[in-house]
């Protein structure tokens, strides 16, 4: 376990990655959800993650404040579905890192952040929403640590690839949950935006675990699924 | 007096309805408006709904009418917020508008309860307009 | 394009509702509110509604959602007294707000007809909220 | 049969009367309406007829455009479910009057009103509403005047009478149509506002038909009913 300002070093620079991303990805994302939504999920979520990252020097604390103010401030800046289910399960599963961030309290962490994201929203997999991409994410990872004793990062590295199948997954479905279930037959064809930014904040995730954990080579070339892609 | 909170994602629809609702012989009952987001464009916030259940709360308890999905998610994460014991604030499962007016209707009456408060949002659900 | 027009009591309350339901992928649609009475205070108005129909109608005709008994009714007489056919305007048996976002969205699909407008809108009745 | 510029004399005179007696009982309807609707049945009529009082010189045409006018009217005023039920009515019903006002032709605008309004409005006698004035009162005056062939004086006393009792049943009843009907049993013991307000009308026509037609004496004191109610 990294120390403790090692650890809040990595959280501080993962929510400005996220930001970042958030930003940059914006228009894409809005337009995915102006596909099958009201077109403001990149609106949403680069809103709720700047206001987060403006925050940046005011989040000291523990690790597990740091990210309950996450929360926080998402829930308050975030209007959409995308609100209480990204602010409010952050919110809920900070509890998880109360003893800082280990392998064991990434799991519970990621664990208890799905859980109430589909106790929230009621969605199962294959409604094409978050819960897509997230669901086979927090299984890959906690397998990979639990029965594989992965490495955190390759485990977050299979995790991401996960998600991108996931992600890829919702295009075909027809939505059951959120708005894009009001279009029926013709949301399918359509890429979920929140399976979408689920992606993108674990590719940041990933990326500022990679420079801040110490102790494991770059995953990005050396991960099964990162070397098969790269084989496509 | 059981109170009511109307959560939808346009300001102006939650405070209209609230209008048509205060018309229906309930002008004493405490309903009120909680739409819109934080700077109150189209969508729901949390933090408003919170408010707007501690101003219409009472000691009977309070009852929340809500449009689409996302107004019940961020219902159900207002009422977690809350302070105070969350087992007197319900949300009924019943349209919005029509909801609304047979909750005011009903909570003005002096035999209402938390219960028959919710019993009569979600009867509007059978409400039929036309012959 | 199906037209819709939405009467409530509240003119607030109609506009919020066009408002959200523009928001559903369905800016395209032609949403005209028509809510309030003459002078805009709570009640409806036949000659409003009549016009409000006209706005939205085109070839394919105009499906009106309502609140309250009285916008049914004054609905009935605003349709009476157009001075063209109106067999193309319908109103639906729907809670207003969600009969509306569902009109909506199946007015904006490529294969929307005045019948399933209507059908969509009264869809509505069966949507619950809560799991 | 009168001439129709004494027709036309006793419709404007019945205008004003009708607007200056709902002027009067304002306060009285709102009260009414205020325990058991939304408290404006008084403003609703008193502006309504208050408008089509005010347009009296325009009034010119034909006895049924006079008479159609008034329903216009009262289509553009009234805001509430009132608008409608009387001002479509009216304006329905006018038709009847194209031969001008005879016991005949009054009769057959009494029918296609009330079935204007149980057509626009679906209340049933019983349903506390208007209905529940106007049925008794409309079966009366026919009866009268077709079955029993009173003078028309004396067949619209009796009607007024019938009203009478109609606005009186209207209090132990519980509501079924309107806005009262949402107070369900609290609705019992409170006297219905448009069943009331179709009373004064009534009374008012009475009285300038009265004044207005010729060779029938005052009804007032001679109507079976007047006796009647003189005695309680
Ligand atoms: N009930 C739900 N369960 C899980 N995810 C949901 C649910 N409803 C919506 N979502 C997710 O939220 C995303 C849309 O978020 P956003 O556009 O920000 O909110 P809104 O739909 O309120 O405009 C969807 O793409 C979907 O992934
Ligand atoms: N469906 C109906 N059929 C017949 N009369 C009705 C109906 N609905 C309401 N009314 C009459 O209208 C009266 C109320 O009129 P008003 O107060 O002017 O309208 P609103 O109820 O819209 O405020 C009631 O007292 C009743 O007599
Ligand atoms: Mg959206
Ligand atoms: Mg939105
Ligand atoms: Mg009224
Ligand atoms: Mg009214």
């Amino acid at each position: 376990m990294a120390d403790t300002e090692t650890q809040r070093e990595a959280v501080l620079a993962a929510i400005d990655a996220v930001a970042e991303r958030l930003s940059a990805e914006k228009s894409y994302l809005t337009d995915l959800d102006s596909a099958i939504g009201d077109a403001d999920h990149g609106a949403n979520m680069s809103r709720g993650f700047g206001a987060v990252a403006e925050k940046t020097d005011e989040l000291d604390g523990d690790i597990d404040d740091v990210v309950k103010t996450v929360g926080t401030t998402l829930i308050s800046e975030v209007g959409g579905a995308s609100g209480p289910l990204y602010g409010g399960s952050i919110m809920f599963a900070s509890q998880e890192l109360e003893g800082g961030i280990t392998a064991e309290t990434s799991v519970a962490f990621a664990e208890a952040y799905l859980d109430k994201v589909q106790d929230r929203g009621d969605a199962q997999i294959g409604s094409k929403t978050m819960v897509d991409a997230l669901t086979p994410a927090v299984h890959t990872f906690k397998k990979s640590i639990e029965q594989d004793d992965l490495p955190p990062l390759t485990a977050l590295a299979k995790a991401v690839d996960a998600a991108e199948r996931g992600v890829n997954f919702t295009v075909p479905l027809k939505a059951k949950k959120g708005r894009a279930s009001y279009l029926d037959w013709r949301s399918v064809g359509h890429q979920d935006p929140g399976a979408t930014s689920t992606l993108f904040i674990m590719e940041e995730l990933l990326d500022v675990a990679s420079e801040h954990l110490e102790g494991e080579t770059d995953v990005d070339a050396t991960s099964p699924e990162a070397v098969e892609r790269e084989a496509e | 007096m059981v109170g009511l909170v109307v959560v939808s994602h346009s300001a102006k629809a939650a405070e209209g309805i609230c209008d048509v609702a205060a018309e229906m012989g309930s002008a004493e009952a405490e309903i009120v408006a909680a739409g819109g987001d934080e700077d109150g464009s189209i969508g729901t916030s949390a933090p408003r709904i919170q408010d707007a259940i501690e101003q219409a709360r009472d000691d009977d308890g309070v009852v929340v009418l809500v449009d689409l999905g996302s107004a019940v998610m961020n219902t159900e994460l207002a009422i977690e917020m809350l302070e105070a014991e969350d087992d007197d604030v319900r949300i009924a499962d019943a349209p919005i508008l029509e909801g609304t007016l047979n909750a005011a209707v009903n909570a003005a009456g002096s035999k209402a309860t938390l219960e028959s408060v919710v019993e009569a949002a979600e009867d509007a659900r059978e409400y039929r307009k036309l012959n």
